[in-house]
Order: structure tokens, then C-alpha cells, then sequence
């Protein structure tokens, strides 16, 4: 168990540089929304790794259990509100592609680059 | 045993997001993230993250997928291959890999008690919970009082994306309301008799059970936010199945838009109020002569206006993208 | 005694059931030839598998406030996966995609 | 026990994943992604057992009630995408 106790931290990079390559290298502007939610869900994964205690549970306070050990509630308030905000946001640069689209007829950003630059 | 369900799960994670990476077809894609979602909601669950694992699933599995449709309805679903050549991208990523990898052998192994998150306020917070809010959800506790100024300012953060979706797609949307929505978006999905009988069935008790996680939130896992994303979904799971302007007449975008408004206010209008009875802003132990009651009665009223807020921006949102048309 | 060991028999038996219903399930939903009849297998089995599972977790955990929320967590469900078969296989026909026929004596194409 | 059933679960969440990454159709990827769904489900609620958090069943009850709205949604982007096909192809 020992060898697997990094093992949510060397997943959680990964996940961060594949999500930032996908927002580096690919010129589609949903792809690139979808690439920062996994960037951003690669930091969720980092905090909520943080907070496990061996032997702990759910930081629901039980009345039937003395001495019980409670994970770490700090990191999952953290990034419970961060979720829905990562949602508002994600929604807000979905309306920002649908009207580049709107203006441009396409959301690849090679494409846009050229046609500004005409 | 449970360490290796989530080594397993983590691994199912990275070879999804492999996957998505790989896919052209967004539509696709976008079906793998709800994928993603589900397993990375499943090791927030195995991590003792209850709370995030709920909102992770109504927002993550639900919405967000519900969303992503959507605006893909206005875009091509197909992405074409970058010329760009993106091996400079592929070297920075792989060297920023191998030094975070590098750094992540400092770090205290997982569910190590003595590592330094679990040293300092996080004890404070679950052995000083019961006596100064009694409440046994300290995830609540902590998101509604003692941190009550972070929760402010992300309410406002999602209370200002809803009003940035709306001005950015909403001008001319009236008009194309009073003009004939395209018909599927009239019908929804009425002529489909076992969708539609199912989800009018299932509409009642998703917002039920949202409600539920609204109140019970200071004893299980929920909240404002979770009830928020849920209320929401089964309203959008009406506008799916019953069409856009069936789930407008039930619910009109005016009263989303107050219930947007209103969220936002109750939550100043709480901390004003502590300031008003001599308290610090947000301090609801001022609310009431007794300092549990007056947290209790904070947490509540925070709590509703978190609710009111989030389901309002989220449904706003939804329908702003329901009612434009593709160009 | 008896009747609490008959009890965990059965709880054992419909929880070893339902895994291998929603194992065969999967299985199904891979090596089937098209999206019908891979739906088909996964609905089916995931119906049934479903039920099993949450069964044998009720008997385990007796008349209690848990028991009620499984067994609303099997209603939904049971509503569900199949309503969801349904709409999946409208949308595949919508778009047009054609059920495989193959012919007497072709070979695997899988 | 649990266990026997939660790894049963998993193996198949590993079978809907291939099926999801395999060269294979959309609509063969929405039905992995509704698999997952309810595995995940089935997952909680024997995780919640196996940690005796029966109070926990509450994220299992969420999962099951949304699991259903994605795929509607589908369902209506589907048909919407095919509504518009049919209408340009009768204007031109």
C-alpha cells in the first residue's frame, strides 16, 4: 500500500497536463473549455486527495460513534463551491464560443486568427 | 481494499481522459466527460468527499453534459485537426509532468494523519463544531459560518456568470421567442409517450429531493449548492420532455431572474443583519439572543439564498442556450 | 440464528447474482455486433443486475430508513434504465443508424 | 461479499469504459455513459454499506435521479440535429 499512497498525486498530474495540452495544442474552442475542465478537475482530485485520513469517514458528525475519526472537511468545502462555479464559468465561455461562432462562422482558433488578421 | 477500488477508479480516469483527448467528434467527447465525471465523483465518494461527490454528480453528470448539448446544438460537432504543429506543446507538457511527478514525492502519502492540511484549523473546526453551531454536517458548518465570506463571493462569482451568459446571448433571444421557436423546440419531446410520461413522473421528485438536501443539508451530505443543481435539473429535465416554453409558462424567466436576484440579496441581506444587531458582517451569532439558534437560523437563511442563486443561474443559463437560434 | 443466517444466504446469493447479471451485462454491451442489440444486452441485464444488488443490500440492512431510500434508489431505477434504452434507441434510429442483418454463413466481423 | 459485488462492478465499469473508447458510434458511447451511471450507483450503494455510512445513500438516490436527464438530452439533440438536416435539405 505503501508504493500506491502518491498514487492519486501522480494521477492528479497527469490529469493537469493533459488537460493543459489540451488547451495548448488543440484550436477548437469547446475542445479547449473541455480541456480547462479537466485541468480543473485534476486540481478537485489534488484537494479532496488531500483530506483522507486513514481510518477517518465522512466529516458527518455520528452521535453513535465515540473517538471517531473525520476527514479533513476544510478541502472539500474548497472545491464543493468551486465545482458549481466551475460550471457557471464553463457555461460562460461556452456563450462566448456560440457567438464567436455566430460572428465568424467558426470557433477554430487558426481560422479566427487568419480572418482578424486580413 | 478500498485503496485499490480507488487505484482502479483513478486509473479508468486516465485512460478516459486519454480518450477524450483523442476523440475529434465533440459530441463524443462530450459524453466522455460525463463519463469522467461519474468516476472522478466515485473517488471524491471513496475519499470521504460526500458532499463533493453530490454536487459533483448533479452538476458534473447532469448539467454540464445538459449544457455542453446545448450549445453544441449552435456549433459544428466535429473539430478539425490543428496544422499547427504542437510538438513545442507536447515537450512543455511532458517536462511540466515529470516535475510536478518529481515534486509529488515530497509529498505525505495519502491518508497520512500527521501530514501538514491536517494539522492546523481543520481539528479546531470538527472538534469545535458541536459546541459553537451543532450542527453534525461539518462541511456545512464550515461553508456557511466559519467561512461564510468565501461562499459570499463565490454566490456572486456564479450570481455574475449568469448575468455575463445573459448579455452575451440573450439580445435578440425575446425576439426569437416571438417569433416562431423552431417546432422541436416547441414539442420537446412530447411525441416520445414513455420519455415524456416518465420524466413528468421523475420532474416531482428530483425537485422533492432537492428540497430535501436543501433542509437536511446540516445533518447529511447537501446544501444550497447541491439543492440548487438538483432543483434545476428537474426543472430542465421538464423542459426536455415537455419543451421550452411549457417549462417557461411553469417557471417564466422573470422568475428566475428574482430568484437569481433574491438569492444573492438574502445572503447580504443575513450578514447585514448581524452588522445591524451588533455583530461582525456574517456573524450570525448576533442573529439570535441564543449563539447556536442564531447560527442555526444564519446557516438556514445562507443556505436558501445559496439555493435560490445557483438554481437560478443554472436554469438561466439553460434556457438562454435553449432559445438561440443557430446562425 | 436460523432465520438471520437464511437471510444473509439469500442477501449473499442475489448480491453474487446481480454482479455476475451486470458482469454478463458489460460483456454483452462489448462484444454485441451493433448499437441494438449491444442496448439490448446492457438494458436488460442492468435492469435485472440492478434489482438483484440493491436486493441482497435491503435484506442486509433490515426494516430501516436505509432500506427505504435503496428500494426508492431500485423504483427510480427500474423506471429509468429502461426509458433510457428506449430514448437512446430513438436517437440512434433518428440519425439514422442501420441494425446490422448479417447473412447465413458470413464470418465475425467484430 | 460486498466486496465480491463492488468488484464485479468494476470489472464491468472497465467494459462499458472499452466499449466508450473502442472504435465504435456515438449513440454506442451514450450507452457507456449511461452504464456508467447506474454502475456508479450500484457502487455507492455498496461502498456505503461497506463503510457503514448508511446515511451516505443519499448521493446514491441523486446519481439514479440524474443519470436519466443525459441522456433525454441526447435524445433531444438528436432529434433537433436531424429536424434541421431535414429542413435545410427541403429548402434547397
Amino acid at each position: 500500500m505503501a508504493v500506491l499512497g502518491l498514487y492519486n498525486y501522480w494521477v492528479f498530474a497527469l490529469l493537469l497536463m493533459i488537460g493543459l495540452y489540451v488547451v495548448i495544442s488543440r484550436e477548437n474552442l469547446v475542445k479547449k473549455l473541455i480541456g480547462l475542465s479537466i485541468f480543473q478537475s485534476a486540481v478537485f482530485l489534488l484537494y479532496i486527495s488531500m483530506d483522507k485520513v486513514d481510518g477517518g469517514t465522512a466529516p458527518i458528525l455520528r452521535a453513535d460513534a465515540e473517538n471517531q475519526l473525520y476527514s479533513n472537511p476544510l478541502p472539500q468545502v474548497l472545491i464543493l463551491t468551486a465545482i458549481v462555479v466551475g460550471i457557471a464559468t464553463l457555461a460562460l465561455g461556452l456563450a462566448i464560443a456560440v457567438r464567436i461562432n455566430e460572428a465568424y462562422g467558426t470557433i477554430e482558433e487558426d481560422e479566427l486568427l487568419e480572418m482578424d488578421r486580413e | 481494499m478500498i485503496t485499490l477500488f480507488g487505484v482502479f477508479l483513478l486509473t479508468l480516469l486516465v485512460i478516459t481522459t486519454v480518450g477524450i483527448v483523442r476523440t475529434q467528434n465533440l459530441f463524443a467527447a462530450i459524453m466522455l466527460m460525463g463519463i469522467f465525471s461519474l468516476q472522478i465523483a466515485a473517488v471524491f465518494f471513496i475519499l470521504d468527499a460526500a458532499d463533493v461527490a453530490l454536487t459533483e454528480a448533479a452538476v458534473g453528470a447532469g448539467i454540464a453534459t445538459v449544457l455542453l448539448l446545448g450549445a453544441l446544438a449552435l456549433l459544428d460537432d466535429t473539430e478539425r485537426r490543428g496544422r499547427r504543429a504542437s510538438r513545442l506543446a507536447a515537450v512543455v507538457v511532458a517536462a511540466g509532468t515529470l516535475l510536478i511527478l518529481y515534486a509529488t514525492f515530497d509529498y505525505p502519502r495519502l491518508g497520512d494523519p500527521a501530514a501538514p492540511v491536517h494539522q492546523h484549523v481543520a481539528p479546531w473546526y470538527i472538534a469545535e463544531t458541536p459546541r459553537l453551531i451543532d450542527t453534525p454536517n461539518v462541511v456545512t458548518a464550515i461553508l456557511a459560518s466559519f467561512r461564510g465570506y468565501d461562499t459570499f463571493g463565490e454566490v456572486f462569482v456564479i450570481f455574475t456568470a449568469g448575468i455575463g451568459v445573459l448579455f452575451i446571448l440573450a439580445n435578440g433571444a425575446d425576439a426569437a421567442r416571438r417569433s416562431d421557436l423552431p417546432s422541436s423546440d416547441v414539442q420537446g419531446l412530447r411525441h416520445h409517450l414513455v420519455p415524456r410520461l416518465v420524466g413528468r413522473l421523475l420532474m416531482p421528485f428530483l425537485v422533492l429531493f432537492g428540497l430535501y438536501i436543501q433542509f437536511h443539508g446540516d445533518f447529511g451530505p447537501g446544501g444550497g449548492f447541491q439543492a440548487g443543481a438538483l432543483i434545476s435539473a428537474g426543472l430542465i429535465l421538464y423542459a426536455l420532455v415537455e419543451g421550452e416554453r411549457a417549462a417557461l409558462r411553469l417557471v417564466p424567466q422573470r422568475v428566475l431572474t428574482l430568484l437569481t436576484v433574491a438569492g444573492a440579496l438574502l445572503f447580504v441581506g443575513v450578514g447585514c443583519a448581524c452588522m445591524l444587531l451588533g455583530g461582525n458582517f456574517l456573524d450570525y451569532s448576533a442573529l439570535s439572543a441564543d449563539a447556536v439558534a442564531g447560527q442555526h437560523l444564519g446557516i438556514l437563511l445562507v443556505e436558501i439564498g445559496v439555493g435560490l442563486t445557483v438554481s437560478g443561474v443554472l436554469l438561466t443559463i439553460f434556457h438562454t442556450f435553449a432559445a438561440r437560434e443557430r446562425a | 440464528m436460523i432465520g438471520s443466517l437464511i437471510l444473509d444466504i439469500l442477501s449473499w446469493a442475489l448480491l453474487i447474482g446481480g454482479g455476475a447479471l451486470v458482469f454478463i451485462g458489460g460483456v454483452g454491451a462489448l462484444r454485441m455486433p451493433d448499437v441494438y442489440t449491444r442496448m439490448h444486452a446492457a438494458s436488460i441485464t442492468d435492469t435485472l443486475g440492478t434489482i438483484c444488488v440493491l436486493l441482497g443490500i435491503i435484506l442486509q440492512a433490515g426494516l430501516s430508513f436505509a432500506a427505504i431510500k435503496l428500494a426508492a434508489i431500485m423504483i427510480f431505477l427500474l423506471l429509468t434504465t429502461p426509458t433510457a434504452a428506449y430514448a437512446l434507441a430513438n436517437a440512434a434510429r433518428l440519425a439514422g443508424v442501420v441494425p446490422v442483418r448479417r447473412a447465413a454463413g458470413e464470418g465475425d466481423s467484430s | 461479499m460486498y466486496y465480491a459485488a463492488a468488484a464485479a462492478i468494476l470489472v464491468t465499469m472497465v467494459l462499458a469504459l472499452a466499449r466508450a473508447l473502442l472504435d465504435s458510434t456515438v449513440y454506442d458511447r451514450v450507452l457507456a455513459a449511461n452504464m456508467f451511471g447506474t454502475k456508479t450507483v450500484l457502487l455507492l450503494a455498496v461502498v456505503a454499506f461497506l463503510y457503514g455510512r448508511e446515511d451516505l445513500l443519499d448521493l446514491a438516490l441523486a446519481y439514479a435521479l440524474i443519470n436519466f436527464i443525459s441522456v433525454l438530452a441526447v435524445l433531444k439533440f438528436v432529434q433537433d440535429h436531424a429536424l434541421r438536416h431535414r429542413q435545410t435539405d427541403g429548402e434547397t
